[in-house]
């Protein structure tokens, strides 16, 4: 019914917006771009320490390429006051949340996986055999930072020193999927076998679903009074 | 009299119990302060060496390596102890003299005695290390001034609610003209 | 039967009471002009009837409904044209209509929303990015929106500003129709000559306190507050 | 409620003083050293009480937040933002004195165990939300976030806790094992005397913040509601 709808008209705004802009997703690109060349000066590693460190560079650029993102994303809604507008409409204030949601995870996703061939290539791994397995991890990980995300930006965003806030409540709240991330994709490099680390992608799993519906609870509390 | 501070002077009543509390804090303090001088305050071997002692003292030191002889039907454990470059022969006689090792750390405790120029020990401790406990110890400190601040600013804010009067503007709007 | 009634609306805020035991009663059909010297509250009170806030005691209700305990049914029959003009811009203007309609479950014919277009005058810029658009073409837009929605009660935060000679032409003609077809309006205005050819009531609102007052006055009187 | 909390506040403030009181004695001077650790171990009668009560401060503001959610009660969130002020405070005394406690025991100030980093992350999620309040005007609004940010951060803190535990486990055998230490008799007496003690502080406290919170935004709207009459 109108459940559904209000998401796919959200996400469809957000995605064309975007399309026509590509503010977001570029200025995503290039902050993470930045951050891998930082960090490969400032670590001067040779092939093997690369390999050990891959994993926690790359989610930590994705990280903060996605705390980029999920700052811009409720404040294209206040130009023109559109957020109040979607205060305003009879449609339940979970929907405006899933639409949100949708369109940052697609933004951190499609930046994620245009940057992962450039880990690929910058670090010289050899993933081609178990690319599946790093979709499934990208898919589960991005959906954790952007479910707790979407709920910040849309907090800090009404309220005084939004830049500063975001990442202050964020990063603290997303060390689970950072660590269950960083794992997963390292045991995945170096070749274990999947029983090893299944257990860490059961743990973003089960983040995503618990705090996607915990989200989506107290998503009413901030667009409504 | 306590009836009247109770009631009419809430900041006074305030002092006074903060004044007990810091009291009470200040005779721990001296109390702690005796006991520590008096059982955990220990010498090293050069000061034995430079001043000896008289009575029971405690010596902090470690077990010189190679020279612990342990003399099992007697209790009895002989041994050198090392500190700030010098050294004192040790006669042990005392409980548990299994514990002692070569290379420990430890306090002994005894009389020292000048003729033979030894020490003879009937106990021994393990490092004092109040250090770290009177260092946790001494959050206490700015939790009492954290709730000291609170309850003050309690009662500073009772008087200005009980005194705030209505605002009286010295000139009138200018649109009310 | 009233459309809009406020019952003893009171407001305040950290620093001051902005509303003051504010009642008030506009009947379907009917047009009721609020003015008011800045700062008096008068966009409060919107933003409390427009369910974005709430009052901090005192009730109000929307066709008989209560506007703070059944307020997702009273978003559906109230619509709100703000200074903020509630658009996208990187969205051209047919698709922001879309967008606002589809929110509330409607999808109109192209048609339909070239008429409408075309009927506020700015049919031929249809398909330009709403980033390019004036305040008066914005505010024409949105007079466009609410021709579309036919909402059952109109809020209108002073629907003259920004607008030209002719824009307020407009304005004046769709809240005439609104009003014949049953719908009641309620603004606030600082232009008295337009307001006084549509509405029906009026009310000045002081320091927080409404003062209900003749619609003769309101050309008539010399100053009003 | 705020005149029930001045009137009972004082007997939860005495009784805490004197737990505490007896408390310290029994465990720094009457209680024995502890086999292994030695005099050390009496670092254990103030930690343990300075981490259980900022769990349970962390519970109680949850459950207030919870409470405002549905009641919308401001005293309530009054309680909720009390409580994390003075959590922060517990909070950061467990964290003090675990790092003390853990340099003659373990030989380091910190090691990356699941409670140490748990407890960072309550104390950084208490800070945020203190500074979130601080960043919004609307005391309404800044109620309802401060309320989220709380629930939002209970429903994390387990997870953070357990997904460390398992990094731990993986990255070094627990060579510094928790601190379990086989809690004599007369071990035990003092620290269940301390933590009752703590219990009733932290009650206490609770209590005369929420009291200062409730105040300071009673002389604000005393304040605003005259200004009010005079200029708008």
């Amino acid at each position: 019914m109108n459940f559904f709808s209000v998401i796919r008209w959200l996400a469809w705004k957000d995605l064309i917006s975007e399309m026509r802009s590509r503010e977001t997703i570029s200025s995503m690109f290039f902050f993470a771009l930045i951050v891998i060349l930082i960090f490969s000066f400032s670590f001067s590693m040779d092939q093997q320490t690369a390999k050990t460190l891959m994993p926690g560079i790359m989610w930590v650029a994705f990280v903060f390429t996605g705390i980029i993102g999920l700052g811009k994303s409720f404040l294209a809604e206040l130009q023109n006051d559109c957020l109040e507008n979607l205060q305003m409409n009879p449609i339940p204030r979970g929907a405006i949340y899933l639409g949100k949601l949708v369109s940052n995870f697609l933004f951190m996703l499609i930046v994620e996986l245009i940057l992962f061939p450039l880990f690929v290539i910058f670090f010289n791994l050899d993933v081609f055999d178990k690319l599946p397995l790093f979709v499934l991890i990208l898919i589960a990980g991005t959906l954790g930072v952007s479910a707790v995300g979407t709920l910040f930006s849309a907090m800090t965003v009404q309220i005084r020193a939004r830049e500063v806030m975001l990442p202050i409540l964020l990063l603290p709240l997303i060390v689970p999927v950072m660590i269950g991330a960083v794992e997963a994709t390292g045991s995945v490099l170096s070749g274990e076998s999947v029983t090893f680390y299944r257990h860490w992608i059961e743990l973003l799993v089960v983040f995503d679903i618990i705090f996607t519906i915990v989200s989506f609870w107290v998503f009413e509390f901030i667009l409504d009074h | 009299m306590a009836r009247f501070i109770y009631e009419r002077h809430p900041m006074k009543r305030l002092y006074l119990r903060w004044g007990g509390i810091l009291a009470v804090g200040f005779l721990i303090v001296i109390l702690s302060a005796q006991r520590y001088y008096r059982d955990v305050y220990s010498l090293t071997p050069d000061l034995i060496l430079s001043r000896p002692p008289f009575g029971t003292v405690r010596i902090l030191g470690m077990v010189e390596a190679g020279t612990l002889v342990k003399e099992t039907p007697s209790n009895q454990a002989r041994f050198s102890l090392s500190g700030n470059g010098q050294r004192i022969p040790v006669l042990y006689q005392g409980n548990r003299p299994d514990d002692l090792r070569e290379l420990k750390t430890l306090v002994v405790i005894g009389q020292w005695d000048g003729s033979n120029r030894q020490f003879l020990a009937h106990e021994m401790d393990l490092i004092p290390n109040y250090g770290f406990i009177t260092t946790a110890y001494l959050i206490m400190l700015p939790m009492g001034l954290f709730l000291f601040m609170m309850e003050h600013r309690v009662l500073l804010l009772y008087n200005k609610i009980k005194e705030s009067k209505i605002y009286e503007p010295e000139v009138g709007s200018l649109d009310e003209g | 039967m009233s459309a809009l009634r406020g019952i003893q609306l009171n407001k305040s805020y950290r620093h001051y009471q902005v509303l003051k035991e504010v009642s008030f009663d506009v009947a379907p059909g009917e047009c009721y002009a609020l003015f008011g010297p800045n700062g008096a509250g008068k966009t409060t009170l919107l933003k409390i009837l427009a369910t974005l806030q709430t009052p901090s005691s005192g009730r109000f209700e929307v066709m008989g409904l209560d506007g703070i305990r059944d307020r997702n049914q009273v978003r559906g029959i109230l619509l709100m044209i703000a200074h903020g003009s509630y658009l996208y811009g990187e969205l051209d203007a047919v698709e922001n209509l879309r967008f606002a309609l589809g929110l509330r479950g409607l999808s109109p014919a192209d048609r339909e929303i070239k008429i409408a277009l075309d009927r506020v005058g700015i049919g031929a810029f249809a398909d330009f990015k709403i980033r390019y658009f004036s305040e008066g073409m914005k505010k024409r837009l949105s007079i466009a929106k609410a021709m579309l929605i036919r909402p059952k009660v109109l809020l209108m935060d002073e629907p003259y500003s920004s607008l030209d000679e002719r824009g307020m032409k407009i304005m004046n003609q769709f809240i005439r129709e609104s009003t014949q077809q049953g719908a009641a309006v309620l603004m606030t205005s600082h232009n008295r000559a337009q307001s006084a050819e549509v509405a029906v009531k009026a009310g000045v609102l002081h320091q927080g306190v409404l003062h209900e007052i003749d619609v003769k006055e309101l050309v008539a009187a010399h100053e009003l507050f | 409620m705020i005149r029930m909390i001045r009137k009972y506040e004082d007997w939860f403030g005495v009784a805490g003083g004197i737990c505490i009181a007896v408390g310290l004695y029994l465990g720094l001077a009457a209680s024995p050293p502890d086999y292994y650790q030695g005099e050390v171990v009496r670092i254990m009668y103030i930690h343990v009480p300075f981490a259980s009560t900022s769990m349970t401060a962390y519970f109680v503001m949850t459950a207030a937040s919870l409470w405002y959610l549905w009641k919308r009660n401001p005293i309530v969130d009054n309680m909720a933002h009390a409580t994390a002020g003075v959590g922060v405070f517990f909070t950061a005394g467990a964290l003090f004195t675990g790092s003390i406690w853990g340099k003659p025991t373990w030989n380091t100030w910190w090691t990356w165990d699941a409670r140490l980093v748990s407890f960072t992350i309550l104390l950084l999620i208490l800070i945020g939300y203190l500074m979130l309040r601080t960043f919004i005007e609307d005391k309404e609004r800044e109620a309802r976030y401060a309320a989220v940010l709380a629930i939002v951060g209970a429903v994390d803190l387990p997870i953070v806790h357990f997904s460390v535990e398992w990094w731990r486990t993986l990255h070094q055998p627990l060579s510094v094992s928790p601190r379990g230490i086989a809690i004599a008799g007369a071990m035990l007496f003092p620290l269940i005397l301390m933590s009752a003690g703590f219990y009733l502080i932290l009650t206490y406290m609770v209590g005369v913040r929420t009291q200062m919170l409730y105040l300071q935004q009673l002389l604000e709207a005393k304040k605003g509601r005259l200004l009010g009459e005079v200029h708008l």
